[in-house]
């Protein structure tokens, strides 16, 4: 094994009260491959990638990324993995600017000003820079959120629904981002509703029932 | 992999992006001010015109107002965080969490003392006390009480935060462990009012500031378990 | 309460008269000014030259002219500033009231930036108001203050007003803003007649208002010429005041060109 | 449109789900007596030992107890409404917004009042008050107040959670405004703990009537300017 | 003019603090036809909908549903047009089911428990009725909120990204339930980024741009 898998998911299960959102899952992803996740409303994707991204923890199993255990290496893994989730993580009265600026203070990025500028105009909100989050539709905070993820290239990104509330514009670039993602050796778990969409842009697919694994792994 | 250094600035980005947001909303600071004074004189009015006794009991109505206006602010400090679930981006930044506890500790402590200090001529003026002990003396007092109410307030802020009804929570949690610190602040700013003949200032600023070593360090290592969903 | 036994020659009889007449121009320079715009040019000015014309003779009047007050002395004569300026107080915050209930029935931005404006300048006039009341509750009762029914509500009032005037800064969106605080102003308002029947309903030590007929008409006459003064110099600093909030909220709620104005105002 | 029956129903229904969530929840009115007895024992302790001074302004303390719950009570009851803009799916049921006063400022109102029963004994045992007047005559009264805090509340508590900051912004309002009534709450319970000899008791009642009668009127009239956006 | 027309929007602009969301805007839209409502992200398309669903009014301009002024009719309007939008108006700690009696008691639905039992099994929430919505992940929301908006026929439809989070089954879902309202004669304003599907449902189109309408109306 000269380089371990992005992604090792054993047995993993997850509970919520009495109900396992996630349940017996098991899956390998290797480095730079894409992985497709669909399922119905309530499959357990989003619980899945907020276990992956280290934003919570499985109630049963392991799961380790580039070899890492994500319980034990979590301060080191965050700083590789990015997680762009169905909340926004941002501070609704700090500006775009400022939301952008902190993140990228506490991830050192060099340049900060210069990255974030470059940033919000990727994402069209340049005009916009100054305007408190609590002021933004929902279009404009998803690219406010893009933005976030992207001042630091990650070694794995974790996207749930990135498509949704976005324009037709904002799709294609999304896209971009993710071939873009890709071919720089980042791994990338998509989770989306659009399905031939995500077939498109990934190579492997992995369908959720129940917080099960059904049907054959791609 | 995360030495002390990384921590402080961590802390200090922490602290910077709450007065931002602070500064931002300039809401916070001016509303807990009106609210202390409202709450002096609410003490004042609910116990009647015997200005004796209110003179008498000064430091604590004084450090009542305080403790209730922290409540407030202490929640306010969180509530900014869940909106978004933004403490689980700052978490997954990442941010030590023991930075987190740091930065907004020591922030809602500035806040604190600012208030306590912007409220105390108000107080002095409306309870008839003399300081007798020396302002700068008051203030260093002051700053040690609110550190006190910061730290345990902080970490229970965060789990108040999470649990539902989370507005109640926050007191009832806060109330009874704050009451050792609190009696000693009350007694050391009430023999600062009323002089301190029998030189007992020392033991109760002592018993304060062991209070305040234990109530940091035991924060220090317990809120990261608090915001940590494992 | 103080009774005067003195009689006075006629010329000082006549004189007695005088803020009785001053105080009727002040209020037709008031009326003309609100029901004549065209007129707003110059009304003010008008007012504030009498205004200022009486506050400068006020001193001379309320210190050496009329004799000392028989049971505090000179010290009583702050009663000629501290009692006017507690009535425009509650003047101005009854016209904030007003405008707070006008703008409620139908919305127009005049009626928030009066109520703004009112709300300020009464706020102003009361803590200068109850700030030389403890001054003077000093040297008369002792202590700067004390608890009693009349000092509490007015301390009450003046933290009423502050609340109102801090929600209004805490609020950006105009609309919402003139709505939320004219309902909070009816509110607060509450408090005036509170304020006001205080003396009779807790037995207090202040002074219940007295009747005229029962003080030394030099007395009325120094406290009416002190009234008119700070009537005409209330009507000017809310006026003012006024403009300057309907600069801002003109400029906050303005139609850019791009959108010639339609409809108007909401 | 609108009849007044079909105002009590909705306010009905709007009162049932406030109770559904409460009873789902279960948080509030527990939290909420552990707080106002945390701060009925703040009380003893800051103001120290001295018994007499304790039952003298048993009264007092008892009201600020409640007043000081009655602001985490009533933000958490419209915290409930700013999540998903529930309070605008309300309204566009379409809920008249009277009825939603109605419904809110009753269920905040027996909810303060269970509040002060039970906190009622506790009370009685850590100051040693009697019950002069009569235990019916007191729980009376003590409706009478919740009433004439709950109604400005609601108002107060609608605003509030709209703006910034609004934890700090509804006690910033609410306290000032409910003084008066408040004072006649505490009168009116002293007299009731220690004796009524000179039968003030009466009008002090009918005083706290008419700021209820006012404070009902004005929040009925007023509250739908509030929840209506434009 | 025998019948007045579902929607009347005359010169109509909405301002946010110093930006104008919606500006000097003129369209009709005939009874029982159905509109389609795109633009790119922060075009106006939500405040447009929260307006002629008389959750907000215009800062200037007049709307008139079925020939009644909004701010004058509110009370009688809000029982006739129904609005799905990107916030979902539920009760967090109600279960599905008591967040639905709840809006079925206060409209006077009829049977409300039958009703509210046919609803729930038809977004496939039946074995979720007892869940707090708290609960629920962000598809099972919306099947929420849509189960919400149909408790009562309403006359006028308004859906803002209403395929938003549902997974296939609940897009196909959505589509055959808009088709069903314009049958029965429901007026229809659907905002969407998923342009042809959209299309494909809608009779007209209403494309704006900085909260202006660009380009011939259908
Ligand atoms: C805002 C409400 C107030 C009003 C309407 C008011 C009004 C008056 C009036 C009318 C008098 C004259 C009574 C008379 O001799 O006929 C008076 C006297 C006086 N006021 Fe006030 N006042 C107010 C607040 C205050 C405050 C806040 C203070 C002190 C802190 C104060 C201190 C005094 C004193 C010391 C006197 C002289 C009392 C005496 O003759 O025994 N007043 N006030
Ligand atoms: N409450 C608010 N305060 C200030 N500005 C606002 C507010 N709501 C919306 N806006 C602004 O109004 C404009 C239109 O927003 P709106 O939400 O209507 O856009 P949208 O077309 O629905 O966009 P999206 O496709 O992203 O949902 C945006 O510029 C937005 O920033
Ligand atoms: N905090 C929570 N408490 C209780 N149950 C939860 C919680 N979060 C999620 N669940 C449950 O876990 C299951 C999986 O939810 P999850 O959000 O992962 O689904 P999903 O696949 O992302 O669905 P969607 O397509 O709707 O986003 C659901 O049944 C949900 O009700
Ligand atoms: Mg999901
Ligand atoms: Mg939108």
């Amino acid at each position: 094994m000269s380089q371990p898998a992005a992604i090792e998911v054993v047995d993993v299960s997850k509970r919520f009260g009495p109900r396992w959102a996630v349940a017996r899952l098991t899956f390998t992803l290797a480095t730079g491959r894409a992985l497709l996740l669909t399922g119905h409303n309530g499959s357990g994707k989003t619980t899945l990638l907020r276990m992956l991204a280290t934003a919570t923890f499985p109630t049963a199993g392991h799961i380790r990324l580039f070899g890492q255990e994500t319980r034990a290496e979590r301060a080191a893994l965050r700083d590789e993995v990015a997680l762009l989730s169905h909340a926004s993580f941002l501070y609704e009265d700090l500006s775009a600017e400022q939301n952008l600026t902190l993140v990228a203070r506490l991830r050192g990025v060099p340049q900060a000003k210069a990255a974030v500028a470059a940033l919000l105009d990727k994402v069209g909100l340049t005009t916009r820079s100054d305007s408190p989050a609590r002021h933004f539709s929902a279009g404009m905070r998803k690219r406010l959120a893009i933005a976030r993820l992207l001042l630091k290239r990650p070694k794995l990104a974790l996207l749930d629904e990135p498509f949704g509330e976005l324009d037709p514009a904002g799709i294609r670039q999304m896209e971009a981002l993710i071939r873009e993602l890709k071919d720089g050796g980042t791994g990338v778990v998509l989770a989306t509703h659009l399905v031939e969409q995500g077939q498109s842009l990934t190579d492997e697919r992995l369908h959720l029932e129940n917080g099960r694994a059904v049907g054959a792994q791609a | 992999m995360s030495g002390h250094p990384k921590i402080l600035a961590g802390a200090f980005e922490v602290l910077r992006k709450d007065l931002l947001i602070e500064w931002r909303t300039r809401a916070r600071l001016n509303a807990l001010i009106f609210f202390s004074l409202a709450t002096l004189l609410l003490f004042s009015f609910a116990l009647g015109p015997d200005s004796e006794l209110l003179r008498k009991n000064a430091a604590g109505y004084y450090w009542l107002g305080i403790l209730m206006a922290s409540v407030l602010s202490l929640g306010e400090s969180f509530r900014i965080e869940t909106e978004n679930l933004a403490l689980d981006g700052l978490r997954l930044i990442p941010t030590d969490p023991r930075a987190v506890f740091l930065g907004k500790a020591f922030g809602n402590a500035v806040m604190l003392w600012l208030l306590s200090l912007i409220v105390l001529p108000v107080m002095v003026a409306l309870y008839d006390v003399t300081i007798r002990e020396g302002v700068a003396q008051l203030a260093g007092l002051l700053f040690l009480g609110c550190l006190g109410i910061s730290a345990p307030g902080t970490v229970y802020a965060a789990i108040a935060s999470n649990a539902r009804a989370r507005d109640v929570l926050l007191p009832l949690l806060l109330f009874p462990v704050l009451l050792p610190s609190l009696l000693a602040s009350v007694k050391a700013t009430g023999l600062i009012f009323e002089g301190d003949p029998m030189l007992q200032l020392r033991s109760w600023v002592g018993l304060l500031a062991s209070f305040n070593v234990l109530y940091w360090g035991l924060g220090f290592v317990l809120f990261p378990k608090i915001i940590e969903d494992d | 309460m103080r009774h005067w036994t003195l009689t006075y020659s006629s010329q000082t009889q006549a004189l007695l008269w005088l803020p009785m007449i001053l105080l009727a121009l002040v209020l037709a320079l008031i009326g003309v000014h609100v029901f004549d715009p065209k007129a707003r040019r110059w009304t003010w000015k008008a007012l504030a030259v009498i205004g200022v014309g009486m506050a400068v003779g006020q001193p001379f009047l309320a210190l050496s002219w009329v004799p000392p007050e028989k049971y505090m002395g000179d010290t009583g004569r702050i009663l000629y500033v501290h009692v006017p300026q507690v009535w425009m107080a509650l003047i101005a915050l009854t016209l904030n009231f007003g405008a707070s209930l006008a703008f409620l029935l139908k919305k127009s931005w005049v009626s928030d930036a009066l109520a703004e404006a009112s709300a300020e300048v009464g706020v102003l006039f009361g803590a200068v108001g109850v700030t030389l009341g403890a001054l003077w509750a000093k040297p008369t009762w002792g202590a700067y203050w004390t608890w009693d029914a009349r000092l509490t509500t007015a301390a009450i009032l003046l933290v009423v007003y502050s609340g109102y005037l801090a929600l209004r800064k805490f609020i950006e969106d105009p609309e919402k803003r003139a709505t939320w605080s004219a309902v909070v102003g009816i509110f607060a308002a509450v408090d005036i007649p509170v304020l006001w029947f205080s003396v009779k309903w807790w037995r207090s030590m202040h002074q219940t208002q007295s009747n005229p007929s029962t003080v030394d008409p030099l007395m009325t006459a120094v406290l009416r010429y002190s009234a008119t003064a700070f009537l005409a110099l209330l009507a000017v600093f809310i006026y003012q005041r006024f403009l300057v909030a309907s600069a801002k909220r003109n400029e906050e709620v303005a139609l850019p060109e791009a959108l010639p104005a339609v409809g108007g105002t909401p």
